[in-house]
């Protein structure tokens, strides 16, 4: 690359090549993970994840207590700590920004939609599911929630970068503009963004945490294709990367210069039979065509070394995960058989609904159902592919049009009862449903509820484990896969470590010389 | 008047060769055009005036014509063989050309200034004021005193203008031949008159000779002095301006004459009329071109083209009938049979 | 009168008898065959459109391979003797897939750019035929039509309408309509000022009469010329919405489909974006060279 | 002139409503729910409905296209629908990228294509002829987005000569002014920022050119042809002039009318249509932009967009007919 | 021709074509390319209409069938007032007046044979069936001078003087009383020319028809008319008996103009009247006399009024205040 007025001159900034731009950098506002990417920098939590794993540790809050009905939570704060904008952080600001996300009256929370806020605390001030009855400031540095009701994944819930929180002063001086001139605490300050282009993030000089970040600034770049931007990382325009072409990987294994991370799992991506419609309510019809999935090859061709063959809706990374469940073989003669006793010995055809657009855990849905389709065409099932504009794809199946539909899911939080309860459960095969099988068993709903209403793991392990046998069994997916996103790195960028739910903060990053 | 040849085309032929095949639009004509003569050169479409006049500029457009025999001389040097570098110091400098279309001759996106000064100066080494005021004088000669007149477009000027525009440009080097190709067919009558007499102003002043192209043989009569008819790419009959109305001698100029309504006579039943059509120049009729069309017409004219000979001291005709002793006949007595396919 | 025949003059309007029984033979269309013969470009276009013609007719006689059949173990290799063109990430034939291919967008050409032509020229016709209130309102929506991105139009059509091989095939014809219609309206326009046209109307002929037996005749050279043009834009906007994902589905092979597929290996397996490439730009150049040469054909003025 | 001007201008006024209108049925008539897209995958129904009341998605199609032509008229070209943002200011960011990149398509286009043009037209039916008009017709039948694809892997992947996308460097730091990098460049005089600029214009300009550089090559030969023919031609050869001459001052300047034609309506073309040549060198331009919109159903994005886009288009075409009237006399709008 | 009764009778017809500009595309003025004219023709007669390019013949013609619309006046034909008809009234009437077109190349549709352009005016106007109108074809080919196998041809393998043929059959095919000619004969070669006006007079006598012959070339509008008018811009400046105009013109214009005419005589010697200057535009034309910004006689009322135009006896009628004083 040229030269000029490279910010790069004696200092270490980091440039992300990623698929898109950002939609908004307030992260409350934000459903985009490449939104995410870039505000996970400007703003902390309460408490966070820790670097390689989802267990929490302390964020913004350095202790935390929680009453013994479950209902009381206090957070004690880093003293010291202040808003890019120099303002302080303190209880107040926590309050504020609560009062912000949760009270539809509070005179900045107009012309938002807070949706990860509703999403995980079940709606807003006044609502019959919300979780947060009040959010009070003891003292300067201690904030205590009251909950209406003990919430499971509360704290990791706290923990999601969504919920960072923002200088109350910026936000109030303009609420709108404020996500394009966000104003945190984090290790890196919002300097510029040229739409379409890049963002530019530099060092918070006065971060809390001493010696941190170790880098000068941060430039989120948008090269939208994969190739393209796989060409600007080793042409040397960009550092680091996501989203790299399966056969690329082989390239970057050769390549001394640069560095391949895997995202440690958390999606699944699988096929949805909807269990409403002929003949897909007949189990030994989604058996068989269980059978007639080449999962390794498919994996193999679509996924190469990112990914692996799924055999349960949960990644094999969250606890409560059953390796002990067998998966359909593959097997084009016995799901023959299997069809004809269902009574289809000569197949019969039907729409595979396939997504328009890559997601983080399918590459390609239009591809991977083409793939399918082939692997059909061998037991005599025709499928014919049919694809809707993102949206409308979203929006037709969860009502059900589909007969049989890709669709995947990313975790949210790392509890087994994200994937579970939310794709699976009856209650969520109400249209519009997130659950598009329209699988309803009494037995496996039964089994999530009891689990929900445990706080203990240990306790909800066992549980978990049976139902993964039923949904097994039950066959209303076939599930296809478990995509572990590459990151490919220039080799001298070290101390990066992917995190599991899609982002991470990189104040731990630096480049070697 | 002298008579010191100042053009002398002899047995010219030029070709087109098209996709269709060969068109001998020109094939084997003579002409001369004497110093300070007006010469007419009459004939009907397509006949080949315009190619001939062309042949001389060199400005046939080359593939598809090409100048496949004869010479063209003037004031005694070879144009055909000449350079081009050569050619174009002689265009627009002795010899000056008029077209018939005063509409669309001049450039429209050009001041008449800038067209005629670029002229002028190609061919002089005068300054661009020198030129200008010689530019002003010429249109001053053609009766154009406009003031604006060398800033004005050509649109915004009326046909006749232009043409005389036209003719400023082309006598503004003091050209010694001037080729005139149609000017006053576009033009209304009364337009027309003042053209003819600013042409005839200017022949007598500057003793240029013209080469006057027309199919009105009013015009040719009104300005030549010696005409040249032509039919079919080829020279039919030549003469001076007076023996062509009164004693013609070939039958197609004499039915030329007798065809054309007459202004100065009471109306009068019928008009004679040639029977037939100009041929088509891919597939030419054997021997006299004429003959199918000619009342005349003898076994011999339809099988061997006749030779232009003279009949009388500066007249030339080609016709069977005034060879080997046919005599004159006499063609007036002759039915008009006008009818044909 | 200028040099060189003006366009109803052509020298052999004047014929003697004799001659004119030579012409009889000759009528018009062996006159437009023999130049078109002539016209080296017309004779190469047209090859070339002959070629994907058959090919895609041919298609099942000559694609050595199913061109859907998956096969993960070979796939992206080079070019070989068993795969000519090599195969593509899905270890498919893409020499099969670039003859199938051929159908799509020859149909998505011909039916596109038929569908723009009716339209086109109806909505053209009127306007330029009965004027007024008609002619505005007509022109106003070419117009509006043409000052529209096209691309975007066509992208926005098939986000309406649901991305498949037949809307696209709306799309790319709703965006033609305009060059058709403004066409004919300026052909119109013009034929409506000939004295032919006067002449029809003072024999007392009715408007119907005018329109269809005079005016229609004699605009539609233009308007195939047009077409034909028109056909070698259609194949590539068809490839571009195919590109963009709102053309084909797959399994169809349609050929910008096919390049958007092969995106990702343009570095490991350039074969899989070199040939459908290709395959779209010859049959492209096809079409502009016949359209070209029928255009000088039927323009008189380029005639020598 | 002026009377012209203003009458083109108002006569922009039923077009654009036109525009409106249909792009405005249109949006209607995607099927998806820009609600769900400002809430994204996982929006429960009530939400939706919630946020559709709040977007006045829920009152008549009627009553929401006279709001939005009432803030229209005051120069409000809205707010996004998913980022809350304003449009304008963004949208003109895109708009300058896609000007930078448009401007530096025609000016390649031009060059090549006029001078092609007058080679091919003034050798006519020799080999330069036919081997230049042969380039010109292998140019407009190539897809752009396959040429693109194609300098991507030659001159950046395999030859690694020119950046294969984006506008800058992205370790340059570099404030815009006008939005074009080449002027602004050039006004502060940051000499290597222009330098990378130029480099990252190459191959997109490249791609998006080639097909107009087609066009008007052959425009300007035929038109050249034509003008050839004329009989004023004829007469400039009669004085004497040599064919240079001919060529350069009196053929050329009335050839170039046909071809300011094209050059204008393609330019607007660019402008909107280089949606495929922005996706594939990443750059930031409108028709990326308002592709994108139209994926995410940003409703008042691609009313906005298109109507700047389509006003645009309308007003380069009226400039060309202006500049009409400056290459040819003849022309004068208004006193017909 | 003695007194017979008159066929075609226009009275003060006016054409006015709106010339629209600024912003809003108003009428900003008008071209009055016919600007109140009045004469009528007789029965079997041939008047002529001549005058310079652009003076309004055509215009005249076309607007006495109702090509154009009248701006103004009356047109009678036989007896039916012509401007009051409906389209559909009209359109029937126009069996009876026909119109023979300048242009031979331009005035037949070059992809229709020319059987078939000769045949249409018959199934336009619901004469006969397809056998006899084959039939009636083949005559009127024959009456014309062409050959009944052309009818199988296209116009462009035809000569202008046999094209001109073929648009004089088709104008015939419907029996017309009335037959309009614009300039038939300018396009063509004058050893065509001649066959053609010897082909229309013999038709006339044939058939007894009625010819306005509208044409530019004073020699064969001489030939060919019975009475003659001349007109100049927009208005008829002249109108008499053939002979009597061009043995006793009255008007400076006729003058001038009868003098400006090549004679192909080369001994002719006459008094040769140029006129300086062009046409005045008929969008602005000179107040009061049109003529008057050439004509070498001018006074000063010819620039404010307008002369009317009075017959001098004997049916000659000229508009110039020189015989009004
Ligand atoms: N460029 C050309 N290619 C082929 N044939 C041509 C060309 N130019 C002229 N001709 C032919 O040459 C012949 C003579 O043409 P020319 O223009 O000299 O006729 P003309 O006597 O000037 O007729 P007019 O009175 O109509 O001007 C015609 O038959 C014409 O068709
Ligand atoms: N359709 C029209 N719209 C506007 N003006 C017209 C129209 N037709 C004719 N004119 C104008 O009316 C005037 C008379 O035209 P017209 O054609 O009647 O003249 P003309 O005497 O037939 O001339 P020519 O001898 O050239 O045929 C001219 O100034 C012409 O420009
Ligand atoms: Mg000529
Ligand atoms: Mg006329």
């Amino acid at each position: 690359g040229g030269g000029g007025d490279s910010a790069g001159g004696g200092e270490d900034i980091l440039i992300i090549g990623r698929g898109a731009d950002s939609k908004s950098l307030d992260p409350i506002q934000v459903t985009d993970g490449e939104s995410i990417k870039v505000t996970h920098n400007i703003f902390e939590t309460l408490v966070k994840f820790k670097e390689d794993s989802t267990e929490i540790e302390p964020g913004l809050a350095k202790e935390w207590e929680a009453s013994e009905d479950g209902k009381t939570w206090t957070f004690y704060l880093q003293e010291g700590v202040k808003f890019h904008d120099g303002t302080d952080f303190n209880a107040d600001a926590v309050v504020y920004n609560f009062e912000r996300w949760m009270d539809k009256d509070h005179p900045e929370h107009k012309g938002g939609e807070f949706i990860y806020y509703k999403g995980m605390f079940g709606g807003f001030k006044g609502d019959k599911g919300h979780v947060i009855k009040s959010v009070k400031a003891l003292d300067e540095y201690t904030v205590q929630f009251e909950l209406n009701y003990p919430q499971g994944p509360f704290l990791a819930n706290l923990a999601m970068a969504m919920f960072g929180i923002a200088s109350p002063e910026a936000v109030k001086k303009d609420p709108v503009a404020f996500n394009e001139n966000p104003v945190g605490t984090g290790p890196f300050k919002f300097k510029e963004w040229k739409k379409g282009e890049s963002i530019t993030l530099v060092k918070n000089e006065n971060y809390w945490r001493e010696g941190l970040p170790k880098l000068d600034g941060l430039i989120f770049r948008s090269i939208p294709d994969n190739s393209a931007r796989f060409t600007a990382l080793q042409s040397g325009e960009i550092d680091l990367m996501d989203g790299l072409n399966t056969d690329d990987a082989k390239q970057v294994e050769s390549n001394k210069d640069l560095q391949l991370f895997k995202r440690p799992p958390n999606t699944i991506g699988y096929l949805a039979f909807n269990m409403e419609k002929e003949p897909f309510n007949n189990k030994k019809v989604r058996q068989a065509l269980n059978m007639a999935v080449n999962k390794e090859g498919l994996v193999k061709t679509f996924f190469g070394d990112l990914g692996e063959p799924a055999k349960n809706p949960i990644p094999p990374s969250l606890w409560g995960y059953n390796d002990e469940v067998k998966d359909y073989e593959y097997n084009p003669e016995k799901a023959k058989e299997l069809l004809a006793e269902a009574g289809y010995p000569d197949g019969f055809s039907f729409d595979l609904w396939a997504m328009p657009e890559p997601r983080p855990y399918m590459p390609d849905g239009k591809k991977i159902a083409e793939y399918l389709q082939a692997n059909f065409e061998k037991i005599g099932v025709k499928a014919n592919i049919v694809s809707y504009e993102w949206l409308t794809y979203l929006e037709k199946t969860e009502n059900g049009e589909h007969e049989a539909a890709l669709l995947g899911w990313t975790g949210d939080n790392g509890d087994p009862d994200n994937f579970l309860y939310v794709l699976l459960d009856k209650d969520n095969a109400k249209k519009p449903a997130q659950n598009i099988a329209f699988y309803k068993s009494d037995e496996l709903h039964d089994l999530l509820i009891k689990a929900q209403r445990l706080s203990d793991q240990e306790e909800r392990e066992p549980l978990y484990l049976k139902a993964q046998e039923i949904i097994k069994e039950d066959a209303p997916w076939i599930t296809l896969a478990h995509a572990t996103p590459p990151v490919v790195a220039k080799a001298s960028v070290k101390g990066y470590v992917p995190h599991a739910t899609g982002s991470e903060s990189l104040e731990n990053v630096w480049i070697e010389k | 008047m002298t008579t010191k040849p100042l053009l002398e085309i002899s047995q010219l032929q030029m070709h087109f060769f098209t996709d269709k095949g060969v068109v001998r639009a020109v094939d084997g004509i003579d002409l001369t055009v004497n110093e300070g003569e007006v010469v007419g050169l009459v004939g009907e479409s397509g006949c080949g005036k315009s190619v001939t006049s062309l042949s001389i500029m060199g400005l046939v457009p080359s593939p598809p014509g090409k100048i496949v025999g004869g010479s063209i001389k003037f004031a005694g040097r070879e144009l055909t063989t000449m350079s081009k570098k050569e050619l174009r110091k002689i265009r627009g400098n002795e010899i000056s050309m008029i077209f018939q279309e005063p509409m669309t001759s001049l450039n429209p996106v050009f001041t008449i200034g800038n067209q005629m000064v670029e002229a002028i100066r190609l061919h002089t080494d005068m300054s661009k004021k020198e030129a200008q005021e010689r530019a002003r004088d010429m249109l001053n000669k053609v009766g154009i005193a406009r003031a604006d007149i060398l800033t004005a477009y050509p649109h915004e000027l009326s046909g006749g203008m232009r043409q005389r525009v036209m003719i400023a440009m082309a006598m503004s080097l003091g050209p010694r031949l001037l080729i005139a190709d149609e000017p006053t067919t576009a033009l209304d009558v009364t337009i027309q008159a003042q053209i003819l007499d600013l042409m005839r102003t200017l022949n007598q002043e500057s003793q240029t000779a013209i080469l006057l192209i027309t199919h009105d043989l009013g015009v040719v009569a009104e300005m030549c002095d010696r005409v040249v008819v032509m039919y079919a790419g080829q020279v039919v009959e030549e003469t001076d301006n007076r023996s062509l109305f009164r004693n013609s001698h070939h039958p197609y100029t004499q039915g030329l004459l007798k065809s054309i309504p007459k202004l100065s006579k009471q109306r009068s039943k019928r008009l004679y009329s040639i029977k037939g059509n100009v041929p088509n120049p891919r597939n030419m009729p054997q021997g006299c071109r004429f003959a199918p069309r000619c009342d005349f017409a003898m076994d011999i004219c339809h099988q061997k083209m006749p030779d232009l000979v003279e009949v009388a001291p500066g007249h030339q005709t080609r016709c069977w009938l005034h060879v080997k002793g046919e005599g004159e006949v006499d063609l007036g007595s002759s039915r008009s049979t006008t009818q044909c396919s | 009168m200028s040099i060189g025949p003006s366009p109803n003059t052509a020298p052999d309007s004047t014929l003697n008898k004799s001659e004119l029984e030579e012409e009889m033979v000759e009528n018009q269309f062996r006159d437009l065959l023999r130049s078109f013969i002539r016209h080296r470009s017309a004779v190469i276009g047209g090859a070339i459109v002959l070629f994907f013609i058959l090919i895609a007719l041919a298609a099942p006689l000559i694609a050595p391979y199913d061109y859907k059949a998956v096969n993960e173990n070979i796939r992206l290799s080079s070019p070989s003797p068993e795969h000519w063109l090599g195969t593509d990430d899905m270890g498919r034939d893409i020499f099969s897939r670039i003859v199938y291919g051929a159908r799509i967008s020859l149909w998505v050409g011909f039916v596109a750019v038929s569908g723009s032509i009716v339209v086109g020229s109806l909505l053209g016709l009127i306007a330029g035929f009965y004027g007024g209130w008609r002619d505005v309102l007509i022109s106003r929506i070419f117009d509006i039509l043409l000052a529209f991105p096209s691309i975007l139009l066509a992208i926005a059509i098939v986000a309406m309408l649901g991305p498949s091989l037949e809307n696209a095939l709306i799309a790319i014809a709703i965006i033609n309509i305009p060059t058709f219609g403004r066409l004919m309206r300026s052909r119109v326009l013009s034929i409506k000022e000939e004295d032919y046209i006067l002449a029809a109307r003072a024999m007392g002929m009715k408007n119907g009469r005018i329109l269809f037996q005079h005016i229609l005749p004699n605009s539609w050279t233009p308007i195939m010329v047009q077409g034909t043009l028109g056909f070698a834009t259609a194949v590539i906007e068809a490839a571009a919405l195919g590109f963009l994902g709102l053309g084909a589905q797959p399994p169809d092979p349609e050929w910008g489909k096919m390049l958007a597929d092969a995106r990702p290996y343009i570095q490991t397996a350039p074969w899989t974006m070199i040939f459908p490439g290709l395959a779209i730009m010859m049959t492209v150049l096809g079409f502009n060279l016949l359209g070209d040469g029928l255009r000088d054909i039927m323009d008189p003025r380029m005639k020598q | 002139m002026i009377a012209y001007t203003i009458r083109r201008l108002l006569m922009l006024i039923p077009v654009l409503i036109g525009m409106s209108i249909i792009t405005f049925s249109i949006i209607h008539a995607l099927p998806g729910d820009p609600a769900r897209a400002v809430l994204g995958e996982r929006a429960s129904a009530e939400q939706i409905a919630e946020v559709r009341e709040s977007m006045g998605l829920d009152k008549p199609i009627y009553v929401q296209y006279f709001n939005y032509i009432g803030k229209l008229l005051q120069g409000d070209l809205g707010r996004s629908y998913i980022t809350g943002r304003e449009i304008a200011p963004e949208l003109f960011t895109y708009l300058m990228a896609t000007f930078e990149l448009a401007i530096a398509a025609m000016l390649i286009a031009v060059f090549f294509g006029v001078n092609l043009g007058i080679l091919s037209a003034w050798r006519q039916n020799s080999w330069v002829d036919y081997s230049a008009m042969m380039i010109a017709l292998i140019g407009v039948s190539m897809p752009v987005f396959w040429l693109g694809l194609m300098e991507q892997w030659l001159f950046a992947q395999e030859l690694g000569w020119l950046p294969s996308s984006s506008r800058l460097d992205a370790r340059t730091m570099f404030e815009p002014i006008t939005g074009l990098y080449v002027i602004d460049s050039i006004i502060t005089g940051n000499w290597a920022v222009l330098g990378d600029a130029i480099r990252h214009l190459i191959l997109p300009a490249v791609a998006l050119g080639t097909i107009p550089m087609a066009i008007i090559a052959r425009m300007t030969r035929s038109s050249m042809l034509e003008v050839m023919r004329s009989d004023y031609i004829r007469t400039a050869r009669a004085k004497g002039l040599s064919e240079f001459w001919v060529i350069y001052k009196h053929t050329l300047k009335n050839a170039f009318i046909p071809v300011l034609t094209v050059v204008g309506l393609q330019t607007g073309i660019l402008l909107g249509g280089a949606v495929l040549t922005e996706t594939i060198f990443s750059w930031p331009g409108i028709g990326r932009y308002l592709y994108d919109a139209i994926t995410s159903r940003d409703y008042q994005i691609i009313q906005s967009g298109i109507l700047v886009v389509a006003t645009i288009f309308v007003l380069i075409n009226l400039i060309v007919d202006l500049l009409y009237a400056m290459i040819d006399p003849r022309i004068k709008y208004g006193r017909e | 021709m003695a007194a017979a009764e008159a066929l075609l009778n226009v009275r003060n017809l006016k054409k006015y074509f709106p010339i629209r500009g600024g912003i809003f595309q108003r009428k900003i003025g008008e071209v009055r390319a016919v600007d109140d004219i009045s004469f009528s023709i007789r029965k079997g007669e041939t008047m002529g209409l001549v005058g310079e390019s652009g003076c309004g013949k055509s215009t005249a013609g076309r607007t006495i069938l109702r090509l154009y619309e009248p701006t103004a006046g009356e047109i009678e034909f036989d007896g039916v007032n012509l401007t009051e008809l409906s389209p559909e009234e009209m359109r029937k009437k126009r069996r009876d007046l026909q119109m023979v077109f300048q242009d031979p190349f331009a005035s037949l549709n070059p992809r229709k044979t020319v059987g078939q352009i000769v045949e249409e005016p018959l199934i336009v106007h619901g004469i006969g069936t397809p056998k006899e109108r084959k039939e009636r074809v083949r005559e009127l080919l024959q009456v014309v001078g062409l050959d009944t196998y052309h009818a199988e041809r296209y116009p462009h393998q035809f000569s202008g003087g046999q094209r001109q043929r073929v648009g004089i059959a088709r104008a015939l095919a419907v029996h017309p009383r009335l037959i309009i000619a614009d300039e038939p004969v300018s396009a063509l070669d004058v050893s065509i020319q001649s066959q053609v006006i010897n082909l229309m007079e013999d038709l006339q006598e044939q058939f007894g028809l009625t010819y306005l012959f509208i044409a530019h070339d004073l020699s064969v509008v001489r030939h060919i008319s019975d009475r003659v008018g001349v007109m100049y811009l927009g208005r008829l400046v002249e109108l008499a008996d053939s002979d009597e105009l061009y043995d006793e013109p009255l008007h400076p214009y006729t003058k001038a103009l009868l003098s400006a005419v090549p004679i192909p005589e080369p001994d002719a010697k006459r008094e040769r009247i140029i006129l300086s200057g062009d046409l005045p535009s008929p969008t602005d034309p000179p107040a009061g006399c049109a003529f008057h910004t050439r004509c070498p006689e001018a006074m000063d009322i010819c620039r404010e009024v307008r002369p009317s135009f009075q017959d001098q006896g004997g049916g000659h009628f000229v508009a110039c205040h020189l015989m009004t004083k």
